[in-house]
């Protein structure tokens, strides 16, 4: 039953890919719509008229617009209940599908820990195909046909969603790559302006290039036992040096998948170009897929994870990752660009909180690893829900003011409403805020950190705090970061015409897409018992070991150690914060001699001010440029045009920043250069001349002859 | 009976902080030969602006109006937890530290929001610089505390007071240093001399001024009040944490009283020291503050170590 | 088995017939009659295959097994696919005036000639009729690569034809000490048949068979295109007709690996040390990791192309090399899938340049918004050719990397270097040609894009799962040429 | 061994293969085309007295199929169509500069030495003549391509290339008394049509590059310029 569902949402996602590719068909649905009707001319009154309206000229591309998201949200649904119900019943599935090797064919499993993913990409899903209709609505059928949209989303869905199914090496990376080309053709769905072809190309590289690395990752697993069954890789006994290989392999892939630095560039290139309820899914849902292959990989398949320098390795990745992506979204002022920035950031907590259950396992408390392992995909939760959320949201304010650019906006909170309280909510979570999700899963993660005292060894016990305090920071920064972008965009005056000019979207598809989210948000804040609970069943089944918190008021109180230790109960405090602000409100606002007056800013007393005197984005982040100045490539020019007597008095001044990422220049156009001179001299062995050929293959068979004798 | 007393104590938090600026003022100016306002003063200031007509600026949106009471509302909630007469109270069991250090987050973060909202140079500079200093200073505090909730091997505030409490005088390295750091940090997130001066309104100076600098009547009351609690907050954190004594174990009245007092006291030193400092030092450079707060941040590590290396090293 | 000598006559007829038939409008189609009738027969010939596993004719001349008889039907499918692209193109060829009716006429007789010489390598059980057919092989072709009579095109057809004559004549040599081992060992009849001399390679003189290994590996090696006697190889791809381009990387190279392979088995057979294996290892590395640096410096689409068929032979080189079961079976799929991806990629490039006019990748551009077909056709070709799921180039990589990683761990990380670099030469340069407005002056032309679908889908097929009689066959040819079954 | 104590025919055949390795000297220091010819009739005209003296003392009469073959092929079609096209494109004067012969000569024997190194493993299984045989022939192949690679005229290319196909032929008849008849036929059949193709293809050559200098076909490479 459960695996019905699991596979009606692969089916479901795959159906609606193909629907989509209905969309140039409308004449023969419509040949085929008469026979039918002819065939049959009293049957069915309902669907014939359903049938003929649906096929009108006018009305076709809609209908099948909200037919292909619908089914798509289905599978979304599919998924959701799937994942819920795997989880619920705490119980593991095994299937086989008659496709594949001759002697292999595609293995699946469907277990707590897929069922969760399930639940994140179904929630997902289902918010894009409600936001989706009115998105792609404003794409010019001939430019960017829908039939390849709608094709490869299904695709990618379904991909991904087989990626958590498989259980087999083969039938894996079937599903992996499926997931990468899939995702690659959504890249390069706008090719015609470059960026999305480069972006396009470095994403499909590197995936490439990870995906290698895991084939290589299972290969070394695989040679120490028979066959490339999950069950099989299981069984392998392997050295230490071996595991760690096959670790490092793992971490490589599915590092490059996921984003950490210095191996995230694909992902600011690509969310930025891909249509935002792509990116949407890309940010929010594949990069927790490959957190789903690691924690597959590190702690299903590697049996006993008995190295605790693979969870130093993940803490130091993750912290770097953490610090590096804020720090680079920080400077960003394309929207999107930012957010993917910001994505690598939860990525690294994520890899951080990791790294920290992975040193408890390899310690021998599997208590303490449950915890780090719960916070880390209650992270994952928390981040696939705000940052859709906030792509989705940045999609509406693309769709409406036609800008990405940050700087050049402003004003929007008046203009557009519900979108502002919206996209308020995901800044306030991502910045974990408490009564918001995103709080809880930080609170969850300082908790583990905390527990470093059982730990016996010194180096440890003195790195965890300091990894904890740059999470603080990277908190903190996050902050930072939101209030900005919320403040450039929703805030102040209108920078530009299009932000005087916007409003509010009318598509209500595209606002219950993101209230969804936003309600969830709020609602995980408030009862994160909910989903503990949930993950307690795949900590069970991955560790053998789940939380006490699963106790009485267990949605009330959050208390993952021991009440004695820490504990936080969101519902009261929101009771609390009610009660306060109740009052305060209550009791200043009786007075109605006091009504609010509007007046204009304090402007100095010189008069004017116009919306070019706001702070704009890159004066906000000034301070912390120069204090963090090491962390980027900064190039800021200055240039002054002067006038007047022997040029003195300054007419204008021009301001120019560039800011870049350390990790092109120092590793990625290193690798490119070298190939090309390599290859310019591996060319220089054909130079077009016979008898050099001829000599080729003459000194090839003296030598062969040799060699043989 | 306990969620009485934690409610009073709430209510005590709010009516005291007022107080306490007042104090803070009344030394700063017997220091400066200064003829000192009462020390009532600060409750006038209060009174006066709610009764007066809020102006607004013209195009500031409902959050810039709304911003106030979150702002209130999340520092009083940061005042539940903090013990300040009595300890194992449940509201604190409600919310640890880190939530606690949330609720700053959280009226920061609105704070900024309001800031920006107006549209004028200055806000945004307010804004920008508050979250600079605060994004440095998070950090720093949170070593600190870590230091403190590793000995007592819990966040839940009054359980770790209570902790070091029961286990007596013991000279632990670790909580000079965290104090230390603490307190540096104290002052630069209530926005004291040398970080932030709240007295000045020198345009290019000011930091927590400039986002305010739009608010009016209620709205400012709130948010005076809030900073003033704040203040209040770091204080009875600081006194409490390491100097615990003569809080209250039991809710009986005599303990109670006792406790209230104990800490008037407590609060009234500290709030000496800090006139002294806020006399003799002068505001820093706004880029010299990560030098300061990484000071800070320092002594919080040095902090964490030494309790890792000298207390508990195995 | 009568069905061999419709296989063989049916093409024999085709030279005839196009030969004196002079060329007419409809050529092209006939053209496609003969090869569909032809892939019947052989579609007959492997149903006889099915239930016995191996065949010898009367008088031992041919001998159909396993391993050949599916390369058999997939030369006639590939064949078929590529005469049904070649109508129209070579129509479309004359018209822009670069054809004359004689030189179709030539190209035709000769398409025919090729075809049957591929079916006589594949076929027949004598190494010394395997060696002439490989030489036809060159003969029928070098003029075809010349059809065009630029420049370019003689000098790559005479440096085709003397690189090849010279690197084939070695493999006589090759043969001839093979059938001077045998005559040596004596009491063996008619001993230049394979199937006599499989039998009794346990009694010939390794040392010997060795040399003759070595002359066979050179010999056919050149046809393989394997570094560093590939020279002629993209020359010839780049300059012939690309229907031609299409059936040499399809089958030609296909067949001179069948024909080393062949022979490995007798040295294998013979001596148990590992030589011949080793040897073709690091032929197969070597090309392998060549080509791949040389696909990042192609102007020519073709050229490119034919690169990436460098470097793909010298996969499978490398794992029949390796010789483990797991490598065996995925040489043997990998053939098959490179074969029939690579024709259509030929066949969608040929349409391509004829979009634009031109073959120097530069002037290509923006084909998905010219013609969509077109330009899809190529993008989902290219991605297959670079190993990506779910098309069976995957699978094969997959196969070959994971047998990599059990015999010579490593050896698996020049592997993975090779095909990354591989797939960045492939893509940055084909990404341009497919992406991007559509430019000035190109416009649609007639184009038959059924052969490149068909293609596909089989690959697509075969990536997501192997039929079982196709399965079948494999294991059977795996275990005939590795002595084990896979896994 | 010495050679006393071989049979007549066994000395024949030796030097019989001493003289084809001579020829092949010879080709690799000519520098004149039609000498070049003429030399490679010569050799073709040994291998058909060789095989023909096989034929004999074998009495095997496909033998002597294969020696008219090669005496009409080797010895009189390819010949004469060689020295046809150099008169018709005269170039019958050209004499073609050969960089450092002496170099090549001494590497021409030294691949003799080497062939000989190469097949020495045959010794156990078989006679000396054998080994000595297909050691001529092995290094009358190797001469051939050296050959291809000194020499600049395309025609000497397809000398080189016959030659080497007369030294298979020559290993074909001592080492193995003929290949079975209907690879010989092929074989035959092949070089025929080759020579065909190398007459359509001078003519190919000489109207794009307006010379046989396959120096001049250098169009197709991968070096930058």
């Amino acid at each position: 039953m459960i695996l019905v569902l699991a596979y009606g949402a692969v089916l479901l996602s795959f159906a609606s890919g193909l629907l989509a590719l209905m969309m140039n068909q409308r004449q023969i649905l419509l040949e085929f719509s008469q026979y039918w009707l002819k065939k049959f001319p009293d049957s069915y009154k309902l669907g014939r008229s359903v049938l003929e309206n649906s096929l009108q000229e006018g009305r076709y591309s809609n209908v099948l617009r909200h037919a292909v998201f619908m089914l798509l949200g289905l599978s979304g649904i599919f998924a959701v209940l799937a994942g819920l119900s795997v989880m619920l019943g705490r119980e593991i599935i095994t299937d086989q599908i008659g496709l594949g090797l001759p002697w292999l064919p595609w293995h699946v499993r469907f277990d707590s820990l897929s069922g969760f993913f399930y639940l994140i990409i179904g929630i997902a899903v289902t918010a894009v195909s409600l936001y989706g209709p009115g998105y792609v609505h404003a794409y010019d059928e001939n430019r960017h046909p829908f039939a390849v949209l709608g094709l490869f989303t299904g695709l990618f869905v379904s991909g991904m969603l087989l990626v958590l199914l498989a259980d087999d090496a083969f039938f894996f990376m079937i599903a992996w790559e499926l997931m990468s080309v899939a995702s690659y053709f959504l890249v390069a769905f706008q090719h015609e302006n470059p960026a999305n072809r480069h972006a396009a190309f470095l994403y499909l590289l590197m995936a490439e290039v990870g995906a290698l690395a895991i084939i290589l990752g299972f290969g070394v697993l695989a040679s120490f036992s028979d066959g490339f069954t999950f069950d099989a890789l299981r069984e392998a006994k392997l050295s230490t040096t071996w595991a760690s290989i096959a670790f490092v392999l793992a971490l490589l892939g599915f590092g490059m998948k996921a984003g950490i630095v210095p191996i995230h560039v694909w992902l600011p290139e690509a969310h930025p170009v891909a249509p935002s309820h792509i990116s949407a899914l890309m940010s929010g849902v594949m990069l927790k897929v490959a957190l789903y292959g690691l924690i597959r990989f590190c702690y299903d398949l590697i049996d006993t994870v008995h190295w605790q320098w693979g969870g130093v390795v993940l803490i130091i990745a993750g912290t770097v990752s953490a610090l590096g992506g804020i720090l680079y979204a920080m400077m960003q002022t394309n929207l999107k660009r930012l957010l993917a920035y910001s994505s690598v950031e939860n990525i690294g907590i994520i890899f951080m909180v990791l790294g920290l259950s992975m040193i408890f396992m390899a310690n021998g408390h599997p208590q303490l690893a449950a915890l780090g392992l719960l916070a880390a995909l209650f992270h994952a939760f928390n981040h696939a829900l705000f940052k859709n959320l906030l792509f989705l949201g940045a999609g509406i304010i693309q769709h409406q003011t036609r800008e990405l650019n940050i700087e050049i906006m402003g004003g929007l909170i008046k203009r557009m409403p519900h979108t502002s309280k919206l996209f308020l909510i995901g800044c306030m979570s991502i910045s974990s805020l408490p009564l918001f999700n995103g709080f809880v899963s930080e609170w969850l993660a300082f908790q583990t950190a905390l527990q470093v005292d059982v730990l016996d060894n010194g180096v440890l016990r003195s790195l965890i705090p300091v990894s904890a305090a740059a999470l603080a920071l990277t908190a903190a920064l996050a902050a930072a970061c939101f209030v900005n972008v919320f403040g450039m965009i929703f805030l102040g005056q209108p920078r530009s015409r299009h932000s005087e000019k916007a409003y509010e979207v009318e598509d209500k598809g595209m606002l219950a897409g993101s209230a969804l989210l936003a309600g969830l948000c709020f609602f995980i804040g408030i009862f994160p018992g909910v989903i503990i609970h949930l993950i307690n069943s795949v900590a069970g089944q991955l560790l053998g070991q789940t939380l006490p918190n699963d106790s009485a008021f267990g949605w009330l109180w959050l208390a993952p150690v021991s009440a004695e230790q820490a504990s936080y109960s969101p519902p009261l405090v929101l009771i609390a914060a009610l009660i306060a602000a109740g009052i305060s409100f209550w009791y200043l606002r009786r007075n109605p001699a006091t009504v609010m007056r509007r007046a204009e800013p304090w402007d100095c007393g010189f008069g004017g001010l116009t919306p070019r005197m706001q702070y704009s984005s890159r004066a906000f982040t000034m301070p912390l440029r120069r204090i963090f100045a090491k962390a980027w490539i900064i190039d800021e020019r200055i240039g002054k045009d002067m006038q007047g007597a022997m040029n003195q008095d300054v007419a204008a001044i021009h301001y120019q920043l560039q800011i870049q990422d350390h990790s092109w220049p120092r590793l990625y156009q290193p690798i490119a250069q070298g190939i090309n001179k390599l290859a310019k001299q591996v060319g220089r062995i054909q130079t077009g001349n016979i008898r050099v050929y001829l000599g080729y293959s003459f000194v090839t068979l003296l030598f062969m002859l040799w060699v043989i004798s | 009976m306990s969620w009485l007393i934690a409610i009073l104590q709430t209510l005590l938090f709010v009516a005291l902080a007022p107080l306490l600026a007042g104090w803070l003022k009344w030394c700063k100016c017997c220091l400066q030969n200064r003829k000192a306002p009462s020390l009532f003063q600060p409750y006038r200031d209060l009174i006066k602006l709610t009764k007066k007509q809020p102006v607004v600026a013209g195009h500031a949106s409902w959050l810039f109006t709304i911003a106030p009471y979150i702002i209130f509302s999340a520092t009083v909630l940061a005042a539940t937890v903090v013990p300040l007469i009595a300890v194992d109270l449940p509201t604190s069991a409600s919310a640890d530290v880190i939530v606690m250090v949330g609720f700053f987050a959280f009226a920061r973060f609105f704070l900024a929001l309001a800031g920006l909202d107006i549209g004028t140079a200055f806000g945004g500079m307010g804004s920008s610089r508050e979250m600079t200093i605060s994004s440095l200073a998070e950090p720093a505090m949170l070593m600190a505390i870590f230091t403190l909730t590793m000995t007592a091997s819990t966040t839940n505030l009054s359980v770790a007071i209570s902790h070091v409490l029961n286990e007596g005088l013991v000279l632990r390295p670790s909580f000079v240093f965290a104090l230390f750091a603490l307190m540096l940090v104290a002052i630069a997130e209530t926005g004291r001399v040398p970080v932030d001066n709240p007295v000045t309104h020198l345009e290019l100076t000011m930091i927590h001024e400039a986002m305010i600098l739009e608010y009016s009547g209620r709205h400012l009351a709130l948010i005076e009040w809030a900073s003033q609690l704040k203040l209040m907050l770091y204080g009875v954190l600081v006194a409490n944490i390491f100097f615990p004594w003569g809080i209250a174990e039991t809710f009986s009245l005599q303990t109670l009283g006792l406790g209230l007092l104990v800490i008037l006291g407590k609060l009234a030193v500290l709030a000496i020291f800090l006139a002294v400092s806020e006399t003799l030092v002068a505001k820093m450079r706004m880029f010299r503050v990560q030098e300061y707060l990484g000071f800070a941040y320092l002594l919080g590590l040095l902090g964490m170590l030494s309790h890792i290396i000298l207390e508990t090293s195995r | 088995m009568i069905a061999v000598y419709f296989v063989l006559l049916i093409p024999f007829g085709g030279i005839v017939f196009f030969a004196f038939a002079g060329h007419k409008a409809d050529t092209g189609k006939l053209n496609v009659r003969f090869n569909a009738i032809c892939l019947l027969a052989t579609i007959w010939l492997a149903i006889n295959v099915l239930d016995q596993n191996t065949i010898l004719s009367s008088g031992k001349a041919f001998l159909i097994d396993p391993f050949n008889v599916y390369l058999i039907v997939l030369t006639a499918f590939v064949g078929l696919t590529t005469s049904i692209f070649s109508a129209p193109y070579m129509a479309h060829e004359k018209d822009l005036g670069k054809l004359t009716d004689n030189r179709l006429k030539l190209y035709y007789s000769m398409y025919q000639g090729f075809m049957l010489a591929m079916y006589l390598v594949l076929t027949t059980n004598n190494m010394g009729v395997m060696w002439v057919a490989m030489e036809g092989a060159t003969l029928a072709t070098v003029l075809l690569v010349s059809l065009y009579r630029t420049p370019e095109s003689i000098e790559a057809a005479w440096k085709y034809f003397i690189l090849c004559g010279v690197g084939i004549a070695q493999a006589l040599f090759g043969t001839i000490l093979l059938y001077y081992a045998a005559v040596q060992v004596g009491g063996i009849e008619n001993s230049l048949l394979w199937s006599v001399l499989y039998e009794n390679a346990n009694k010939l003189n390794p040392e010997i068979l060795e040399i003759a290994f070595v002359f066979m590996l050179i010999g056919y090696g050149t046809k393989i295109g394997l570094v560093p006697l590939h020279n002629w190889l993209p020359d010839a791809h780049s300059e012939g007709p690309t229907p031609m381009s299409a059936v040499l990387s399809g089958l030609l190279l296909n067949d001179a690996l069948y024909a080393v392979v062949r022979n490995k088995m007798l040295v294998d057979g013979a001596s148990h040390s590992e030589t011949a294996g080793h040897l073709m290892m690091g032929f197969g590395l070597l090309s392998f990791l060549v080509a791949v640096f040389f696909l990042h410096r192609q102007k020519d689409i073709k050229r490119l192309f034919s690169y990436s068929s460098i470097e793909h032979m010298g996969m499978m080189t490398f794992a029949f090399g390796i010789g483990s079961s797991l490598s065996t079976f995925a040489a043997l799929l990998h053939m098959t899938v490179h074969s029939l991806t690579k024709s259509a990629i030929f066949v969608t490039v040929g349409h391509a340049s004829q979009v634009a006019g031109t073959q120097s990748m530069s002037k290509i551009r923006g084909l998905i918004k010219t013609q969509p077909r077109i330009g899809w056709g190529l993008l989902i070709g290219t991605i297959a050719i670079a190993g990506f799921p779910p098309f069976g180039v995957f699978t094969s990589e997959f196969l070959v990397l994971l047998a990599t990683m059990h015999s010579y761990p490593w050896l698996t990380p020049l592997l993975l270097l090779g095909i990354g670099i591989a797939f960045a030469g492939l893509f940055r340069h084909l990404q341009p040609m497919v992406y991007g407005d559509k430019p000035e002056g190109q416009l649609p032309i007639e184009a038959n894009l059924w052969p490149v679908m068909i293609h596909l889908a089989l690959v697509l097929w075969l990536g997501l799962a192997i039929p079982g009689f196709l399965a079948n066959w494999f294991s059977q040819a795996t275990i005939l040429i590795s002595g084990s079954a896979p896994l | 061994m010495n050679i006393g104590h071989q049979d007549f025919y066994t000395q024949a055949i030796l030097s019989m293969a001493a003289l084809v390795g001579l020829t092949s000297f010879l080709m690799l220091g000519q520098g004149r085309l039609l000498r070049l010819i003429f030399v490679f009739a010569l050799q073709g005209v040994l291998l058909t007295v060789t095989t023909a003296l096989t034929a004999y003392s074998l009495d095997n009469h496909h033998l002597y199929i294969s020696a008219v073959l090669t005496l009409v092929l080797k010895v009189m079609f390819i010949p004469w169509m060689l020295r046809r096209q150099v008169l018709l494109m005269n170039i019958h004067r050209d004499i073609e500069a050969l960089k450092n012969n002496t170099i090549i000569m001494l590497g021409g024997a030294s691949l003799m030495v080497f062939s000989y190194y190469v097949l020495h493993p045959i010794v156990q299984t078989s006679s000396t003549i054998m080994l000595n045989a297909l050691a001529v022939s092995l290094s009358v192949v190797l001469l051939g391509m050296l050959l291809m690679i000194s020499h600049r005229q395309a025609v000497a290319h397809v000398v080189g290339f016959m030659s080497i196909e007369n030294g298979l032929f020559f290993a074909a008849i001592v080492a193995t008394n003929g290949m079975p008849m209907v690879v010989e036929l092929g074989i035959a059949f092949d070089v025929l049509v080759a020579a065909v193709l190398f007459g359509i293809f001078f003519f190919h050559i000489r109207t794009s590059i307006d010379s046989l200098d396959v120096d001049r076909l250098n169009r197709l490479h991968e070096v930058d310029k």
